[in-house]
């Protein structure tokens, strides 16, 4: 299925929010401005946003630790966002969760996660729910390649494939986990080829490429929709940061660096939209600068919020 | 009301409230046809069908966190474990996923699941299907912990734990299914957070959970035939802990021993007594004493077990050092 | 490689030592004077006899619940054996572990395990172990159909093969965890097939042929000795018992047993014996009044053996 | 002698453990090139190469496993987990395979395995980065826990840990990585199980642990200028506990405050409490207070997380209601 104008150019909004957004935390995070880890997502915005571009607010997914992509991609607000990360009382979990614990569960984000695989058995629970209550509604799992190891990941692969869930693991396989290559932590080259071991469809598709983790992931929502069960979209990218801001990144080369940053997903897409005339170079800088405004909008809303106050600590333990 | 056994009881509250709301449902190994390992699901396989009674393969990590994500998106799991011992597999899921949602994003999720698991030694099934955990599952914030020690507490607790709105860990013990009690028919619920007092006395408040509730009461006969009479205080859930009820009885005592099953050290009755040590101290009129098992795994040869697990006299003598 | 006559005598004993030693247990648990569970490995014993046949008493194993076929293949003694699951103080554990936490180091037996799917990481320690100190040494890790399931398998099995440990994963696939068909805890029909997911090589084998199961898991024992990494081995047999004694077996038919009980390995290889000449039919008798004397013994043993005493409850927890 | 932060003592202990002995090697993510999360095991990839300093995939259970297979097997792995919150998903491999095999079989086995865990809050890390899990680890029969608070005791106690032939958790503080102390350039040894007064004082006891230590330390000081004489004692490890220095304090000052960064309930501190109520009732001339983190998951937000940590007042004002 290849998306229409409208969908185009939401990809691309949705990949230059992203970028824009964690742009300014990389900013605010080097001036000592935010509290705790920060994992950015600039280089891999295509995955999200190629993933999420096709699932309507009652789908589902289930995030990782490194998150702001995902929740953005899937329509997390940049002021509720932004004041969270700033640990304001304002922000998606009043200050108590920060980057790696925002949810927003009317748009279906169940939460990123501080637990690497830790989203695998969760979205079995969603994908469970919508099947148990017939709603139609599909859950997409993100994990990446140091995740892929990890138990719960595997056991949630095998679940999802037994019971046959509506449910699309999406492998973002930025080759590293933290410090350790994907060469280092698995014998395989593919994680796709981990699919045929559940018997689920396993597909490999450019993670730089927007419109082929699009086609991916909605063929996959198809299946997944019409009860034909899980599959495994690997999308093959790469973090241009470190691990979290601070990290040296001493682990890898600066050429394998500069050879993901020249495939960049966003200009790679605005080329395509401005050669077929779907944009114009004015609306391309329209859009950048109205989304622009939405990040300084975003920390303007978080750096004007209160933090939150003790007495809080003990609200929201139980329901 | 008529007499049924504690596994009935449990039968029946998860029967009723599955025809009650269809949002329950019951995931596990083994759940379905087989009705449990140890029966508790009985039944339910043929009355609500492979939709509502769900069997899983050996996965216990995605059984808490398919529960857990199920919960979050508004059904009601109540899921099993086979046997308590294998939470260590599942951990994660509970302690860091089902527990800390709510919190972790600002209030804004439900988490209303329920995770049996039956705990306890005395089946001669050794050290890694005999434990008592239920200390862990205390030290976890936006957890329940239930208990239940009689057919009559087990159901109406169990059917509280369902509608609870956080996740709750309930703990039967193994060698209490076949304990018979009145229970009523019609569906009922225990708050929880609410001590039973099992049994009135003057002279010594004995806290007991679980199967030593049973032990503890028996020592309370032997005791009362020499003269002792002692309170038996089942808190019936651990969590929430029902201090007031376990204070009133130690400031009209003013002697306190506390009975479990789980190895003594950081275990269960050491909450209960610091607890006291820190509200009731000026109650007591003796040291506290904790009545538990040894400082080691769960042995398999019968004599080993049967030492290992605390009985009547340990608590008697246990009191008697006190009164 | 095709074994010699002494190791095909050799596994014609141990096949049926297995099955003669656990027909006594079975009584035994029946006359109520077995404390416990017992999960017995009637029907299987190929699987277990062909693995360890190759193996010598450097090479190291890990057993689950199900572990008497392996502790006997791999040497172990029958009377501590006996004396354990009695709970006596002269079996292998002092009765403190009974039959599922049984071990034997000197044999290279690192345990029975209680937990499904405990003994995989083990193995990778195990094995880890012997790379490490260069003793040449082979690791094989026995795991059921539904413990390939559990994560933790699934992490063993990756870390082997991204580490190249010398070990071998021999999964016997007797078609149910408890009550649970193979079909329904996965969509795999064949566990081998997983052994991609890792790139390992993958087998699938006759597991009630004892020959099949010795030849796979003797070239899997070669490639790991030589350091070329793991294997798995999917041996697909049957339990003719319930998955323990005191199971009614009410989720399988009749008929699946009784044509699995026509592919007893015992006799299957018996009449290979006697038709290539390698025994004669009063051998055969011999070997099994032999074997009857060894149980008969062990059982006198187990009996004749003092219990515990309360006493040494807390010995053996720390070192 | 020479100052060196605790995180250095740490690495320094490693080092010479690693020279001192081959069979000792470092497993955990990201502990080779990359030194570790936080950097504790810096150098040592270089020193001691790949096959002595492993790297492995996310695979926390499989990283327990094949310490205690390895262990088992005659080797001294000391393995680290990133984070203590992430022993969730590799539990089983701890309490039910390495802390039981050899009583489970019989005394045969030697499991002599550390398994390193940086704990606590104070960095932001959120919810599931940021416990403090000491208690669930003290209620494992066959392990051991020690807790160091500064770095002359995190060098002598790591050593013994990698020399002792049982399995033994090492639970640093994140805080305390920078914490600057005397540390002998030498290899040296504290015996597990041996407490240190870490200030002598009269009228209360204080046991603190890890960061709480230095928490206590300057309570004491504002106690003192209000003419209080605060004991601070640490445990240093909390399995096997050293029972006789805690009552020998407490029936000197007759009072006793217990410190901790874990949640209260069923947490640390419970069963220091309790011991005392048993074991030195008598020397209490005031009830026990327990100061410890609320009974919530750690918060994100700096001032909740700082409202989350005890802190000096905390202490200050948990003696002054019973001195
Ligand atoms: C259970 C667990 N183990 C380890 C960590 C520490 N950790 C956080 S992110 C990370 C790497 C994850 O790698 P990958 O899944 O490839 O995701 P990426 O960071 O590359 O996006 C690790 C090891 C964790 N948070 N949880
Ligand atoms: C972690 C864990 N989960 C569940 C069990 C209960 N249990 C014991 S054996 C078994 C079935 C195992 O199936 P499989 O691996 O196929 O081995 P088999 O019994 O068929 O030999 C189960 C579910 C357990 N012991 N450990
Ligand atoms: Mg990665
Ligand atoms: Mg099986």
């Amino acid at each position: 299925m290849s998306p229409d104008k409208k969908t185009l150019v939401k990809m691309y909004e949705t990949m230059s929010r992203i970028r824009l957004f964690e742009t300014k935390l990389q900013e605010f995070f080097a001036a000592g401005r935010i509290p705790g880890f920060v994992h950015l997502y600039i280089g891999e915005e295509a995955v999200a946003t190629g993933a999420c571009a096709g699932l309507t607010n009652a789908d589902k997914i289930t995030s990782t630790h490194r998150g702001h992509g995902h929740l953005i991609a899937k329509g997390g607000d940049l002021k509720l966002m932004m004041a969270e990360i700033f640990g304001r009382k304002t922000g998606y979990c009043k200050g108590k969760g920060g980057s790696m614990h925002i949810a927003d569960f009317d748009l279906g984000i169940l939460g990123a996660n501080g637990i690497v695989g830790g989203g695998g058995p969760l979205a079995l629970g969603s994908a469970l729910a919508s099947k148990y209550s017939k709603t139609n509604a599909v859950t997409v799992c993100f994990f990446g390649d140091g995740a892929s190891n990890q138990g719960t990941t595997q056991e949630a692969l095998n679940m999802a494939s037994a019971w046959k869930l509506p449910l699309v693991f999406v492998n973002e396989n930025n080759g590293y986990g933290i410090s350790c290559p994907q060469c280092k932590s698995m014998a395989v080259t593919d994680i796709a080829d981990r699919a045929a071991a559940y018997d689920m469809p396993g597909v490999v598709v450019d993670g730089n490429d927007v419109l082929a983790v699009f086609e991916a992931v909605t063929e996959a929502v198809k299946r997944a929709r019409h009860g034909e069960g899980p599959s495994l979209i690997e999308c093959k990218t790469y973090r241009w940061r470190g691990h979290f801001e601070g990290d040296a990144c001493t682990y890898r080369c600066d050429e394998e660096l500069k050879e993901w940053m020249a495939k960049d997903p966003i200009p790679r897409m605005e080329e395509k939209l401005l050669e077929s005339g779907v944009l114009k170079k004015k609306d391309v800088e329209a859009i950048r600068a109205r989304i622009e405004q939405e990040v300084k909008d975003a920390v303007d809303f978080a750096e004007g919020s209160p933090l939150p106050s003790p007495a809080e600590l003990l609200e929201d333990v139980y329901a | 009301m008529s007499k049924k056994t504690y596994l009935q009881a449990l039968n029946e509250a998860l029967r009723q409230e599955m025809e009650r709301d269809d949002k329950v449902f019951i995931i596990g190994e083994d759940v379905g046809r087989f009705g449990g390992c140890f029966g508790v699901t009985q039944g339910l396989f043929t009355q609500f069908g492979e939709g509502r009674v769900m069997d899983t393969p050996i996965t216990e990590s995605a059984i808490v966190g398919t529960a857990a994500g199920a919960a979050a998106s508004g059904l009601r799991p109540v899921a099993e474990l086979m046997f308590v011992d294998f939470i260590g597999v599942a951990m994660d899921q509970l302690f860091n996923q089902a527990c800390k949602m709510r919190f972790m994003f600002g209030g804004k999720a439900k988490v209303p699941m329920t995770l049996r698991m039956p705990q306890g030694a005395g089946i001669g099934a050794a050290a890694q299907h005999s434990q008592s955990l239920e200390a862990w599952f205390m030290h976890i914030p936006g957890l329940k912990v239930v208990i239940p020690s009689t057919p009559y507490d087990a159901k109406g607790l169990l059917i509280s734990a369902i509608r609870d709105d956080n996740p709750v860990v309930f703990l039967e013990h193994k060698l209490l299914y076949g304990v018979e009690g009145e229970v009523p028919d019609e569906s009922y619920t225990i708050d929880l957070g609410k001590a039973d007092v099992k049994r009135e006395g003057a002279d010594v408040t004995i806290v007991a959970t679980s199967l030593m509730v049973h032990t503890a009461l028996a020592a309370a006969e032997k005791l009362a035939a020499e003269g002792i009479s002692a309170e038996v205080v089942d808190p019936r859930s651990l969590q929430p802990l029902d201090k007031a009820t376990i204070l009133a009885s130690v400031e009209k005592t003013h002697a306190l021993v506390i009975a479990h099953e789980a190895v003594g050290f950081a275990g269960p009755g050491a909450e209960i007594a610091a607890m006291v040590a820190e509200e009731g101290l000026e109650f007591l009129d003796a040291p506290i004493r904790r009545v538990a098992a040894p400082f080691c795994p769960v042995p398999f040869s019968p004599p080993l077990e049967q030492a290992y697990i605390p009985g009547v006299d340990d608590i008697f003598n246990a009191v008697k050092t006190i009164r």
